[in-house]
């Protein structure tokens, strides 16, 4: 008897039976895996994500992550003896602020600026579908967050991860996990978003508006005959425009532009340029998304809170593109040269899923009707918009805390 | 607190439209510039990842190249593109 | 001669004079390079383990390990300066127990549980062959060692070294350096280890068994039809299994199992997977290796203790060996489909070693008995054994510390 | 002490018997399932580490390939296998 | 009013009114910037240490590295949560030291010993030309400068970056930025500086020195019949020599020939090479880089200070050539088998632009006269000659802090 | 302080002459002790770099190698030399 009792003791099946919320939060965390895994829903984040939510939900695995009052008054050696490994890395790479930058860094060693800056006009666009992020901090703010909750939980309708993460780490880091998730599950979502909104604000006749065809009624463009030269001199002058007015968002535009400033270079930086955009990205986004899994336990998850982010995250996400679509709209009633309003919806970020989503809504109207290089300018431009934009809510809401 | 989500509201739209509107007009005018002091080679940025010559025209290449690029996250590469 | 006086004190020799052991320790430390690199015992492990011993053994050098009870009391970057990056490595990432688990993830990402699936049954000798571990714990205990030295030791018959270092670091980090030699050696030595147990407890006849004919005989298998699938869904019901019955364990297996998880999905998540088999995985053995060499100065290694460990530890390898192949042995009484013995033995894990020498110790007594695929299952449910046996005795042994 | 140490014994030799033995239970419930509900392609894992058709059998392969991939630790790749 | 008032104290604008230098210093660092990218001067350290700069001095970017004396109060998560990543990545990565070693790891990963040992007579210039950094101690006491802050000063003449790096760090990290950038920049200037001290100091006639008639004419190097062990066991002897003489250049040589070793051992340990070569020395010249340019504000940059370490750096460097041009010459004063004095100025380190520069330096006098080869093997001992020189200053200064 | 320099400098260019005299002195002992007790391969240090043969002499190519290495910081690969 005394035999099995202690075996009994051994296994997780007592804290189970004292704590069966953690079975909920296994099925949740099984779901994200499926959607991760079997529906292609962002794997590269959301297998982590929920991984790290099934390992800290095994009662007694010691990986799920403690309170921060707690953890606050030790050092990391002892914060990694008394709560183990899962903690050390949270408290050491995701509560400092610092995978979110180093990840920016990566997408910075990604991205190609080249088709916004053949396509300057339209980057104006990614302002507009910002809307939804400055929208949606009212209605946070009617549901009873707290002004910094508000904040971070508003940064969705940004529609980018890791501007997600840093704002949310730095504004109410106890709603990182449930804001990471409903940012990166709308991200997969955008193919069912952006078609929703599109067919409620728009016209078939505007989604026929072929871009090319206006290009060539009103060509103004002027040919770039130095791409290479402008492509290492626009991170620099980007940035600096940046730092200059927002300089809150220096830690992660800084980051963005120096991984481009690396990879545009050339052959004299490609050493770190491989760096950036491989192991440290890689290494990065697998801590980052075990540690944001971790936070997720049935005490922070199974919480109003949590479906209130879940419905206010969608709203921003459908205003942004919506805003998107309206600017564009407003646009055509002045100017003679028409734009596919879709370029506005691409405007939320989400690259690249938002330009191809909007490439396909584009063809299904008119066959012939190419318009993904269009969608790419306003596509990226609206990281910068969603950066920016987590700039002004850490500048102005930090105080707050 | 709904008075200072006014105040963000404004002063986030107003500089997010701003920070956008000088990127335009830095970006053109840096483009003006280089193409006016610095105009040597015709556009040929990074041949290494540049696929063989089809009859699609340059700038779709590109737009091309840099979604695949996005969309595999740096992992795929265009080696070869047919018309339809 | 005030000048001649300043040079030698810059030098080491004057601390050699006081402390001539650590020549010895020099002398140790250029044996174990030459079993690594002359003789290719586990290079990948013993070169890094051995340099950092060098490192640490040159006095003045200020690579050796400080005492944890000087090292508590300080911050991590107060320990760095006041006794260099070798502490600050050592305390961050080994003292911390983050290390191994992350070398656990890239061993996952490395494992392919495909011959495992696939001789299933095979999988139960993985446990038999663990009987080492608690058997000679009595002898540790006998040995004078504490309840928590005598597990850490223990453990070394687990043949696996991360799992070794792990449960080392937390129930007795004063052993650690000493442990790993041990395990790293042993596993050096299964080609010479498992050879002379088998001789010892099986006759010819039974390393004539011969498991592709006993399969034509007795046919039971399945085939597995979406062979993806299942390997995609193993590793989650493996790791909610053991999570249930050891959580202790979670930190390792779990973390295992996200890298085999990772690797399994395929290209959609191949990013994380070369970053976990790749650079994460090789930057973590340098710094493990090098960290663990660097706690062997010449007074924590110079002892009784180590001469101890030496001699349990060999008999924790054969004891588990031969536990293995008794359990085979036991089932052939009973079962009309019999199995090889050496089956048994690769239980013991060392992976792929084990399996290695089990095929050509069959081949040695039937030209045709290939039998390393039955050999892969019994030897990657090894690993699992002993990831579970350690977490069975850190959940039991950690409230004597 | 010893009084612990079988204590220790018991419930780790038990808990290992049993976990593994539950492996092998849930890893044939698993095949079972699968090959019930989901056995659309017949085994094709990793298409790209595969080696070229030879006359010896899939399941060696799969086996030699993963053995060498353990042995060389990532490093080797099998591209050719040839019977004697 | 009240809008645009705030809208003004979101942005720099205001910072940038009352602190002008900062203009200055982000105008240094588009200079810089443009050294790196535009005339490709050292391009994989200056363009990481020109962004950190530029990051710094964005007023309110909160990327600057704040006072030591601040930071030693706090831990790490404190000093991350106050004081943002880069001072994290500071005070964790480059304060504490451990990136220059790390750095010394991929050094050795990449560097042949080759060359040097096939004409290890010539090793021995790579001592003369150390000079410099002694000599300019004197004037840099006579600048007024502490004794540690001379030392960390004097290093820059050993033309080496992480060993400058190491130093600085070690006796004045408040210098630490400037005499990056010096080391840095003045070893972009070695096909400036050499060919000016050559001209000041050399004849046409020794220039004309042909090394391989020199070797035809009085042959005595013994071929070495077994090259690959000669390379394995030559970083352990040379490790073993260096520790007991200076050990306090233990952990920047021993570093550089562990990275070494796993080089030459070849195969078994290409896994811990191939990591120690890529991603980890890639990463950390990314963030050594970023984060010693984050060291230079216009507090600690726009100094009297700076101005002279510039003035000391470069006559460190220009001693350190000639020194070893002094060397040769009198060696052929007494020797018959003359060596050319263009060895001797490559004996001052920057591998391996001072071997190709002193080659083309011949080559102008005579077509055939080939000594990139011997010019290897005093400038790959000059490197250990400026760790050594180095593990001399810090064992002798240290206690002056 | 100036004293002090002169300790430093003089302890500093000993040791430095010191260590580097005795690594060309053990460098040739260890070449003589290998020549003597392991001779037996002609040096083939690592053939996977190894360029196909030329009429250039060996410990050119070598020094070539190891040349293009540290230039190219390990990026850079020779694959074919051609005499002028
Ligand atoms: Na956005
Ligand atoms: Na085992
Ligand atoms: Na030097």
């Amino acid at each position: 008897m005394d035999f099995l009792r202690q075996l009994y003791d051994m296994t997780a099946l007592g804290d189970l039976a004292v704590q069966p919320a953690s079975l909920l939060m296994l099925a949740v965390a099984f779901f994200l895996l499926y959607l991760g895994i079997g529906k292609k829903y962002e794997p590269l984040l959301l297998v982590p994500i929920a991984f790290g939510m099934l390992l800290a939900n095994f009662p007694g695995g010691g990986m799920d992550i403690v309170d921060q009052e707690v953890a606050k008054k030790m050092g990391l050696l002892e914060l990694a003896s008394e709560y183990g490994i899962m903690n050390l890395l949270y408290y050491s790479l995701i509560k400092t602020g610092l995978l979110p930058p180093i990840i920016f860094m990566g997408v910075g060693a990604m991205t190609d600026f080249g088709p916004m800056l053949r396509n300057l006009r339209l980057a104006f666009f990614g302002a507009a579908a910002q809307i939804g992020i400055f929208t949606v901090l009212f209605l946070a703010i009617w549901m009873d967050f707290t002004l910094p909750q508000a904040g971070a939980l508003a940064i969705i309708g940004g529609a980018d991860g890791p501007t997600a993460i840093y704002t949310a780490i730095r504004l109410a880091p106890e709603l990182l996990g449930p804001i990471a998730i409903a940012a990166y599950s709308y991200m997969a979502l955008v193919p069912v978003i952006i078609p929703f909104v599109v067919r409620l604000t728009t016209t078939k006749k505007e989604l026929r508006i072929n871009m090319k065809e206006q290009d060539k009624l009103f060509p103004t463009s002027r040919p770039i005959r130095n791409m290479r030269l402008v492509k290492v001199l626009f991170p620099l002058v980007l940035g600096t425009l940046v730092a200059m007015l927002v300089p809150s968002s220096v830690p992660l535009v800084g980051m963005l532009l120096f991984g481009n400033l690396i990879k545009e270079i050339g052959s004299t930086t490609e050493r770190l340029h491989s760096a950036a955009a491989g192991p440290i990205m890689n290494t990065a986004t697998i801590f980052l998304g075990l540690c944001v899994g971790a936070t997720m336990t049935a005490e922070t998850f199974l919480q109003a809170q949590t479906l209130k982010i879940v419905v206010a995250g969608f709203l921003a996400f459908a205003i942004s593109v919506a805003g998107g679509i309206m600017a564009v709209k407003v646009y055509n009633l002045f100017a003679r040269k028409k734009i596919n309003p879709l370029i506005g919806a691409t405007g939320l970020s989400a690259v690249p899923m938002a330009s191809r989503v909007a490439n396909e809504l584009a063809l299904k109207e008119d066959p012939t009707n190419h318009l993904l290089q269009y969608a790419m300018a306003s596509n990226i431009s609206g990281v910068i918009g969603s950066a920016v934009a987590a700039g002004v809510l850490l500048s102005m809401l930090s105080q707050y805390l | 607190m709904f008075e200072t989500a006014w105040s963000v509201f404004g002063i986030g739209m107003v500089t997010i439209f701003l920070i956008l509107g000088l990127v335009v007009l830095s970006g053109n005018l840096l483009i003006w510039a280089v193409n006016r002091f610095a105009a040597t080679p015709p556009e040929t940025d990074r041949p290494a990842t540049r696929p063989q010559q089809t009859g699609i025209d340059e700038e779709t290449i590109a737009v091309l190249v840099s979604a695949v690029e996005w969309a595999t996250r740096g992992q795929g590469r265009i080696t070869h593109i047919q018309e339809e």
